[in-house]
């Protein structure tokens, strides 16, 4: 495990990072409130997974990477990707099916990639459905990258119950022992689907998966943005200084069912109720108050300007067209036309983050 | 009678073989409490309690393993896959220690793997599977996939009373779109035998599951053009009831071999080819298959209704047959 | 040009590859220090060093899975599996992930799946797969197995130049038994071409692989006895070389499909069922299947003789088509 | 991990118990080498796989079982099925392919199960070739055996390699969860195949791997016979009283290649040497002579009853005739005439273990 430092890597954070940090995850919020209106108007193809009261782990682990390293959400990490820089309509076109999104109406939510050529860019991978499988993969692109001699790092997101999966044990081992430059964030959210963690694992902290693997690891509270931040940039330094994989625990909480559909009528009203009272958000908020970051106006400010580009971002998506049923059989194998791209923006801030070069935004957040 | 759904009927089905035989229970992601991703097992957990209802990690190799040990002790476990593409988990424990345990010991293992497959409902690529051909080729194994509320429930009585490893695909399509007539006295639909769903001269339709409904419609439409087609529902896809295929050829002379899972590599080939090997002196034209796009199966509807076969198609083809 | 066995040719074509591209790499069990447990990947590390040639934990779904992650960068793995049965137990990663990744989002997966296939060498259940057909369903990922060292390397090296996942299968019988002229020049054979091996006017026979040989010999025998067989050689499984094969059954007009795996489900189902589609104004007599039985691969060469196609059925399934 | 009491369960093991020990260790190395001679002599179909300088452990490990008890042998494994009484003469036929052995020349060497009904006699799973699938499998036979109300123990067997598979983890995990009566015993042998512990996995200690479940584990002098059954006892009775699964490392060595045909050029000379030393059966012999439980000419007598026995099942099973191919399509499902079985024997000691009811030996050891 790696020693708690006495000064903590956000202590560094520069005032407009942390701004952007809160803004990040008031945008994932925005987006996922959009979508699920969107899903109540029908307009959302098949479900709509929420990572509601998870935004500030996906967003503060994210915010550990260099902008050009390379990230694996699952479903509930769209905080992740909207910290890489994937354009927000990209993600309102994928769950609309649209012809527009990043797979061209093929694929659902998440599930997409963007594979810059060379270094110029945020690397975002897309899961399949299939759990654990990321971690393999994403061990394959720190050792692929190992190989390209690029210093790049990747993360990669797993829940409770996907750490039960063979291909999450082949993946961190197999990492652990070539040493790859990987960081996983283990998610406790105290439930798969309406499994609770106690039927997933018979440890009490999901960190201890690492224990088999040798591989550094920490539980943090995972509503705590900074913590989430610390532990995560700690381990994001490890695996670029070549010391190899780290696991991170966050012990956070799915808010919302499995999918919209899900009533959690397995959900304790209690247990809702505590952890209502630890949203990362709203402490996040407090904190950036009290450390006098920001005044509320400040605040206020950005929460509107998060609102209005995720409202902006939707109506663009809505508009556009669904995809061209001709082109159904196209590009199976290489040699068709099937070329999708994501574009990749800026945030309002335009930090710099981490050592790489920086990306080309096609478009800035408004 | 009472009409019941597709998706009721397995429920009965299995909740009254755990009720008449001890050693039924079922094992899977999320089936307890909360009565499986479309809760098919329902009520089972408060009916018979968390020793025979058993909610497990996401480790599908784990269930299918798990099984398998309580099979050789006596059990007779019902496994649920929470979607049937998760199969892809557990093919090696599946189609290498289950399907080949008796053939290497002489020790069956009378397990049945159920799960929902199949597309038409925006699924996308990893929640859409019809993984029947996957299987097929495992000797070993036996395949089911119900198209009605009837069969379902008759089917999945048989498949747990069969002492070797049953591969249950349910259409999820449906799972509550379908519903007929299910007695209330036990019953079972045998494995490995088709059936036909409507008779008719001039050409044969092989297919099964939600496709049954699909080459149905078709039939009709054709109806009022005075086409007679016949529709042989497989019910048990592996091992298969060739005698009522051939029959059926033998009759019309022209068929049409149709599924929803892509068409190369596809059941659709085998049963295409068993035509064309046993029936050639019957056939007046040659075997058609109808069949998906070979493509991963696309999420948006427009897309994948292009990609799946379509009443018009089936009409299109029997039309070509017909002139043939 | 030297006599070069199978093994060796697919070694150098391997090793050319890893010379003339650094992002073709070698990644597997024991293939490092070992050289692999048939020694097709001996040397290479010794020449290309660790970093190159990467031993693995037991561990099939990370092999796979490490390797399109670092073909997402730009690297072109040639992933080894000890024996192609345990391809199982990467099943869901290499047909979901690797094949699916295109179509998905336009990322191609340069990915070679490499291993020893097939049976006659008292393997058993679990070291005798010939696995085409599990995998022939799966649209993105291509399958190749070749029959001489000839095409043994010039397939190879196409199959990692693919900018698709190829599984690429290698009969074990065949790494030592099989020699023969392979040039120093740089060469590929390109995936989706089969070749007449031999030609003859009265029965096709469709095969690949180890069978290739069989079928050779059967048709020596019948060349005795004026009967003369064209032998197509597939070589590539996936796609399939559909025009090379009804070009033949067009001169014939009978066929038989022969191959190793066994009979139901197997990839002569969907040869059988084209041909029977797109070829049945030519066919004078039934498309004729020899395959193996439908059992798990037994141990005994006793019993793995009696499930194996022989010479002698070949020459009966012919003489019968012949009088047909 | 389970504290060392200060009594061993073996200070309870009667003269005769010992004895047997020794008898079944000797008797597992003697059936091995009569099976690298039918080897030289081309009369073994495939390899062979020893488990020379591992008898010891799969020996003492076994013996902790009761006499009902289940266990899942892996191909190095020949001592735990011999302790549960397989009869050798079926080991031998299984290696010559014959139409007698336990699978009919269907499968490999121990590649078969003797799985009596009710509760009459030793449970044996065999394996399938593939790795980690016997440990969901042997989770699965305590599954049954709770739910039909047998107080059984599984026991399996599982390499350092085996351990890398994601079968291996999905089963631990799943046994932890339900806390199912299954003793694990992995076997760091120092190599998988050719490969190293070291690149296998990242940890000090293979019993590690048992951190991410949760379980109970410890890690033993695998070639202390001794040692070995102390721990399996501890496990054992842990899991017959409901405890759950344990799992036990054990630290050992392959004194062969992987299989006959393998010369292990990998192996260090030095490193051969020092666990030549430390052979588990010239220890274990040493130690009854020490603790005065047997004399030289006791133990001189075992060793020529077992290696006559050895040899003279060898004979038996060399005699037999060959499956009959025209059986080879029956009973793929059930209604063939396909009907195994394997003799069940008495070793000459007779002694009881356990406490569960006893096996009615068909034939009794010479
Ligand atoms: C291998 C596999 N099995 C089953 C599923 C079905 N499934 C989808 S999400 C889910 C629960 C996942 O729980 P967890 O990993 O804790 O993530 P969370 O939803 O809590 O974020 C399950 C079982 C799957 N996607 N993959
Ligand atoms: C899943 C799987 N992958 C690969 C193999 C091939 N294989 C057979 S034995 C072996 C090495 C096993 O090593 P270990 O588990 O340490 O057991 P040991 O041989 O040392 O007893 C391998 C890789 C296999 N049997 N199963
Ligand atoms: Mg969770
Ligand atoms: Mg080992």
């Amino acid at each position: 495990m790696p020693a708690t430092t006495a000064t903590r890597p956000s202590d560094e954070l520069s005032r407009d990072q942390r701004l952007e940090l809160f803004y990040f995850a008031r945008l994932t919020r925005d987006i996922e409130e959009r979508l699920a209106l969107l899903y109540r108007q029908n307009k959302v193809v098949g479900g709509l997974y929420r990572s509601l009261g998870q935004e500030g782990e996906s967003v503060a682990s994210a915010y550990a990477l260099a902008e050009n390293d390379a990230v694996a959400a699952l479903i509930r990490n769209l905080g992740s990707v909207i910290v890489q820089g994937i354009r927000p309509r990209a993600i309102f076109a994928q769950y609309m099916a649209k012809g527009t999104s990043p797979t061209h109406g093929r694929d659902l939510n998440l599930h997409f990639s963007h594979i810059p050529n060379g270094d110029d860019g945020p690397i975002v991978i897309g899961p399949i459905s299939t759990l654990g499988d990321l971690v393999p993969v994403m061990a394959g692109v720190g050792l692929g990258a190992r190989m390209r001699r690029r210093r790049l790092v990747a993360m990669t997101y797993i829940g409770d119950g996907g750490t039960s999966t063979g291909a999450f044990h082949e993946g961190m081992n197999f990492a652990a022992v070539q040493k790859l430059p990987l960081v996983v964030i283990a998610e406790d959210n105290k439930y798969a689907y309406s499994t609770p963690v106690s039927q997933q694992m018979a440890i009490p902290r999901i960190d201890q998966r690492a224990e088999a693997y040798g591989i550094p690891h920490e539980m943090v509270d995972g509503n705590d943005m900074l913590a989430v931040y610390d532990a995560s940039k700690r381990a994001v330094d490890l695996a670029r200084q070549g010391a190899g994989p780290s696991l991170i625990g966050v012990d956070t909480m799915r808010m919302r069912g499995h999918a919209e559909h899900d009533d959690m009528r397995y959900v304790s009203k209690p247990l809702l109720d505590a952890w209502e009272a630890r949203d990362p958000i709203t402490r996040y908020r407090a904190h950036l108050i009290e450390t006098e970051v920001a005044t509320e106006t400040d605040l206020v400010e950005i929460e509107a300007m998060s609102r209005q580009y995720a409202e902006d971002e939707a109506g663009l998506a809505e508009a556009d067209p669904g995809p061209d049923p001709a082109t159904v059989a196209d590009g199976v194998v290489a040699g068709g036309h099937f070329q999708p791209s994501v574009e990749i923006v800026r945030s309002p801030f335009r930090v710099k983050r981490g050592a790489s070069r920086h990306t080309q935004p096609t478009v800035v957040h408004p | 009678m009472a009409k019941t759904t597709y998706l009721e009927a397995i429920r009965q089905g299995l909740a009254e073989e755990m009720a008449s035989d001890d050693r039924v229970y079922a094992i899977g992601e999320d089936i307890g409490l909360y009565g499986g991703a479309f809760k098919v097992t329902e009520g089972l957990l408060n009916r018979f309690g968390a020793e025979r209802v058993i909610d497990t990690p996401v480790s599908e190799t784990a269930i299918i393993g798990a099984a398998i040990g309580s099979a050789y002790l006596g059990m007779r476990p019902v496994a649920e896959l929470q979607f049937i593409d998760f199969v892809a988990c557990c093919f090696n424990i599946l189609t290498n220690f289950a399907a080949k345990s008796r053939y290497r010991w002489g020790a069956g293992v009378p397990l049945v793997v159920r799960g929902p497959c199949g597309g038409g409902v925006s699924g996308g690529p990893f929640h859409s599977a019809n993984p029947e051909a996957h299987f097929l080729h495992t000797p070993g194994l036996k395949i089911v996939e119900p198209s009605t509320a009837y069969d379902a429930k008759g089917l999945i009585k048989a498949a747990i009373r069969d002492d070797d490893p049953v591969l249950f695909l349910e259409h999820k399509l449906l799972y509550r779109r379908v519903q007929d007539e299910v007695p209330e006295e036990d019953y079972v639909v045998p494995l490995g035998q088709a059936v036909v769903r409507r008779p008719g001269d001039d050409v044969t339709i092989v297919t099964f599951g939600a496709m049954t409904h699909t080459a149905l419609d078709a039939a009709n439409q054709l109806a009022e053009r005075d086409v007679a087609i016949e529709v042989i529902d497989l019910r048990t896809l592996s091992p298969l009831d060739y005698e009522t295929i051939l029959q059926s050829v033998a009759k019309t002379n022209k068929v049409i071999v149709l599924h929803e899972a892509q068409r190369t590599g596809g059941i659709g080939a085998e049963i295409a080819a068993a035509i064309a090997e046993r029936g050639f002196e019957h056939l007046d034209a040659p075997p058609v298959r109808l069949a998906s796009l070979d493509t991963p199966v696309p999420y948006s509807p427009a897309l994948e209704a292009a990609f799946r076969p379509s009443v018009e198609q089936i009409v299109a083809a029997v039309e070509h047959l017909v002139e043939y």
